[in-house]
């Protein structure tokens, strides 16, 4: 009957989900910039719009 | 040398300023009073036991009062966008620190001198004995805020939330000077023999040298633009 | 204030001979943009302003006037390209180099809290002047300010701070002068006033740039003019009155 | 997601796996019990995460700090970008720290935490970079984030050492609360192993999370620059 199994147990999940997490969260980020970047350069590739409002 | 007449010239400057408007100073004092009164009703200490706590009382006080102090002197650099006028200056900017710094520490050490009497007061303390010890450890202590916090007021003047951000960048890099003017000022208390307090003057004139240098050095990034 | 309302006579002292005989500084700009974020206040800008010119810059509010002046003050550093002082690049130059420049901003860089005298005296003071009093006496009566030399700042008028803006940018005599749309809320006598003693400084040689969004008002004493729009180096021509309705056209398309 | 097409992301990951099930197969099954800690024994295991994660904070401080003054040597916004993922990291990894740490402490020393010189730095530490962080937050500007958050990376971490001290003094001249015995005191040789097996394969997962950070960064940059070129 180990002393403190419940804090080795809450040490190590709460330790790995805040990288995972991290992970996750950078992961996410990431992907709504790609989502973002790809909808501006198809904006820009579609030729009507190419030139801008000031062309 | 072009550094330190550009430096002597902003400290004067400042001095003329603050005796004509008294904002710094005064700010600064109404709120180490009030700090002051309020750790009155938060503690009621034995003489004894005041003794232990005062050194660190009395510095928290110091600390929050130099933190809206200083977020105040620079404020009158920026208005007017004064502040570019100085950079126009031909020196190179860190000139404008040491300047800022040399007032921001007369200030401060000023306002300090005339808050003590009140804590003396409140708290039944006997500051006096070592007169000459006591105002070292508050020169030591109030250029170690400043050096940092001069530098940190530039810093947070550039952000949105400049009131939060000043605290937030200065209090965790402050902790070495808080805790060697704490321990000092609670040895000069305790009617202790200075000596035991070597190792923190140490400590203090480290730190004050090292920031004030790294500061001097690194401050014309901060004003870049 | 008689000096501002009085059509004013030329200023009592056209600005002297350069001490000691030097010449103002050739200004080059290659390829230089700067950047906030998104937004670009300067585009690709090429340019170069010989010795002794006399620059207006035109160009509607957030063309890049500001952002190009201030980065010809050594103010801004470029995003990309380069600055260059007599082809010295500007992060080479020496900080005594700014002491040929003297500056004019939107703001007036003036100490609320101090006499007119003192933010002078506090300015001799930056520079290193060899004999402040006298010097401050001098620019105070160059500007017509002798009667304000112990009001405060703070209780000058609009008009009165520019004047003494001007006389803090002055103080050191500097070789290139930068004024940022100086006459920007004054009266057309003090702004006429402010043109001619600017066109007294071109005579001694000194260069002077000043961009303005208003092109009837500047463009007497012009040897050169250059439109901005939009961070782009538009229109870059000598001053020649036959050009004036193209330049009109131009900076009322761009306003457009 | 993204990082499936990334192969140098992929074989940080994988690397880091392994290393991790070896590291912590050391710890936990051949690293000897040490006779004062018998009495919590799994809790004791604790310390096998603790201390790299430690070790990987303070290197992705130390990064902040080259990085910084690598940037305003040489103007590349690419130093900024290291500097700003390794300080999330280091406060990621630092934040760990202070949550093992106190769970580690309330069953072998009877307390969540002490004052002591270590605790404290890496509070203080923790509050810095975290500062490092929410000045970054209130920058808008690119070029004016860098030149600050450089400076204040280069101050902070000059700072670490003389906290440091500070703490170890100022505990030595009062009472301590516990018998702190120190983690480092006495380790076994064998338990080094599992510590540092853990230490690599925590390394290389800061690495990945450094390079998606990074990553992030310059996606942010050309999405910027687009932008400015399509002037929307």
């Amino acid at each position: 009957m180990p002393i403190g199994l419940k804090h080795f147990l809450i040490a190590y999940v709460l330790a790995w989900a805040l990288f995972f997490g991290y992970l996750v969260n950078l992961a996410l980020r990431q992907k709504s910039l790609a989502d973002e970047l790809r909808a501006l350069k198809d904006r820009l590739s579609r030729p009507d719009r190419a030139s801008g409002p000031q062309g | 040398m072009d550094t330190l007449r550009v430096a002597a010239a902003l400290f004067r400057k400042d001095l003329l300023a603050e005796r004509r408007t008294k904002d710094v100073s005064t700010s600064i004092l109404l709120f180490g009073f009030t700090v002051a009164v309020a750790f009155t009703f938060a503690f009621e200490p034995t003489a004894e036991e005041a003794r232990k706590i005062a050194g660190g009382l009395l510095w928290l006080a110091f600390l929050f009062s130099a933190i809206l102090g200083l977020s105040r002197a620079f404020a009158r650099e920026t208005a007017n966008d004064c502040l570019r006028g100085l950079r126009m200056a031909p020196a190179d900017p860190g000139a404008i620190y040491l300047g800022k710094l040399a007032s921001n520490v007369l200030f401060l050490v000023l306002a300090e001198v005339v808050l003590l009497p009140v804590f003396g007061i409140f708290f039944n303390l006997s500051l006096w004995d070592r007169p000459g010890w006591l105002f070292l450890i508050l020169l030591l202590g109030t250029w170690g805020l400043a050096s940092l916090g001069t530098m940190f007021s530039a810093v947070s003047a550039n952000t949105r939330m400049q009131e939060l951000m000043l605290p937030l960048l200065l209090l965790p890099l402050t902790v070495p000077v808080l805790i060697a003017a704490i321990e000092c000022t609670t040895i000069l208390l305790e009617g202790r023999p200075m000596t035991d307090a070597h190792l923190w003057f140490r400590l203090l004139v480290g730190f004050d040298i090292i920031f004030t240098v790294l500061c001097w050095l690194l401050f014309s990034y901060v004003v870049e633009e | 204030m008689p000096a501002a309302t009085s059509p004013s006579p030329p200023p009592p002292r056209v600005p002297g001979p350069r001490p000691d005989g030097r010449g103002s500084p050739r200004i080059a700009l290659r390829r230089l943009s700067k950047y906030y974020e998104r937004f670009i206040a300067l585009d690709r800008v090429e340019l170069t302003i010989e010795p002794g010119e006399f620059v207006v810059v035109l160009g509607r509010n957030g063309a890049g006037k500001t952002t190009l002046l201030r980065t010809l003050a050594l103010l801004l550093s470029p995003s990309e390209g380069e600055l260059l002082f007599d082809a010295v690049p500007a992060p080479a130059l020496d900080p005594a180099f700014r002491r040929r420049l003297g500056f004019i901003g939107h703001e007036t860089f003036l100490y609320d809290e101090l006499t007119a005298a003192e933010n002078l005296s506090f300015y001799a003071a930056l520079y290193g002047l060899d004999r402040p009093a006298q010097r401050i006496a001098e620019v105070l009566a160059e500007m017509g300010l002798e009667d304000r030399a112990s009001s405060l700042a703070r209780n000058l008028s609009r008009g009165l701070k520019q004047r003494l803006s001007l006389a803090r940018a002055w103080l050191h005599q500097p070789d290139v002068l930068l004024l940022d749309e100086p006459a920007t809320g004054l009266d057309t006598p003090t702004r006429s006033r402010m043109h001619r003693w600017l066109a007294g400084c071109h005579r001694t040689g000194r260069t002077v740039v000043v961009s303005s969004h208003d092109l009837a008002e500047s463009l007497q004493p012009a040897t050169r003019v250059l439109l901005l729009e939009k961070g782009k180096l538009v229109f870059d021509a000598p001053n020649a009155p036959e050009r004036l309705a193209e330049m009109r056209e131009l900076l009322e398309a761009a306003a457009r | 997601m993204n990082s499936a097409r990334d192969p140098v992301a992929v074989l940080l990951a994988g690397l880091s796996f392994i290393i991790l099930v070896v590291g912590f197969h050391y710890s936990f099954l051949r690293a000897p019990t040490e006779a004062s800690m018998a009495m919590v024994e799994p809790v004791q295991r604790i310390f096998y995460l603790h201390l790299p994660s430690a070790f990987v904070s303070f290197l992705g401080f130390f990064t902040v700090f080259v990085a910084s003054i690598a940037y305003l040597m040489t103007r590349n916004i690419r130093w900024d970008w290291l500097a700003v993922s390794a300080a999330e990291v280091g406060v990621v990894f630092c934040a760990a720290v202070l949550i093992t740490g106190p769970l580690w402490a309330k069953p072998v020393w009877g307390i969540w935490w002490t004052w002591d010189a270590r605790l404290t730095t890496t509070l203080i530490l923790f509050l810095i970079y975290l500062g490092y962080l929410m000045l970054r937050v209130y920058v808008i500007e690119a070029h004016r984030r860098a030149l600050l958050a450089a400076v204040v990376g280069i101050l902070g971490f000059v700072d670490v050492p003389i906290v440091y001290m500070a703490n170890r003094w100022w505990r030595t001249q009062h009472p301590q609360p516990v018998i702190a015995g120190g983690e480092s005191s006495g380790l076994d040789p064998r338990m080094w192993w599992g510590v540092l097996g853990v230490f690599a394969g925590l390394f290389l997962l800061a690495a990945l999370l450094v390079r998606q950070r990074y990553r992030l960064e310059e996606m942010r940059a050309e999405l910027i620059a687009l932008e400015r070129e399509a002037r929307v």
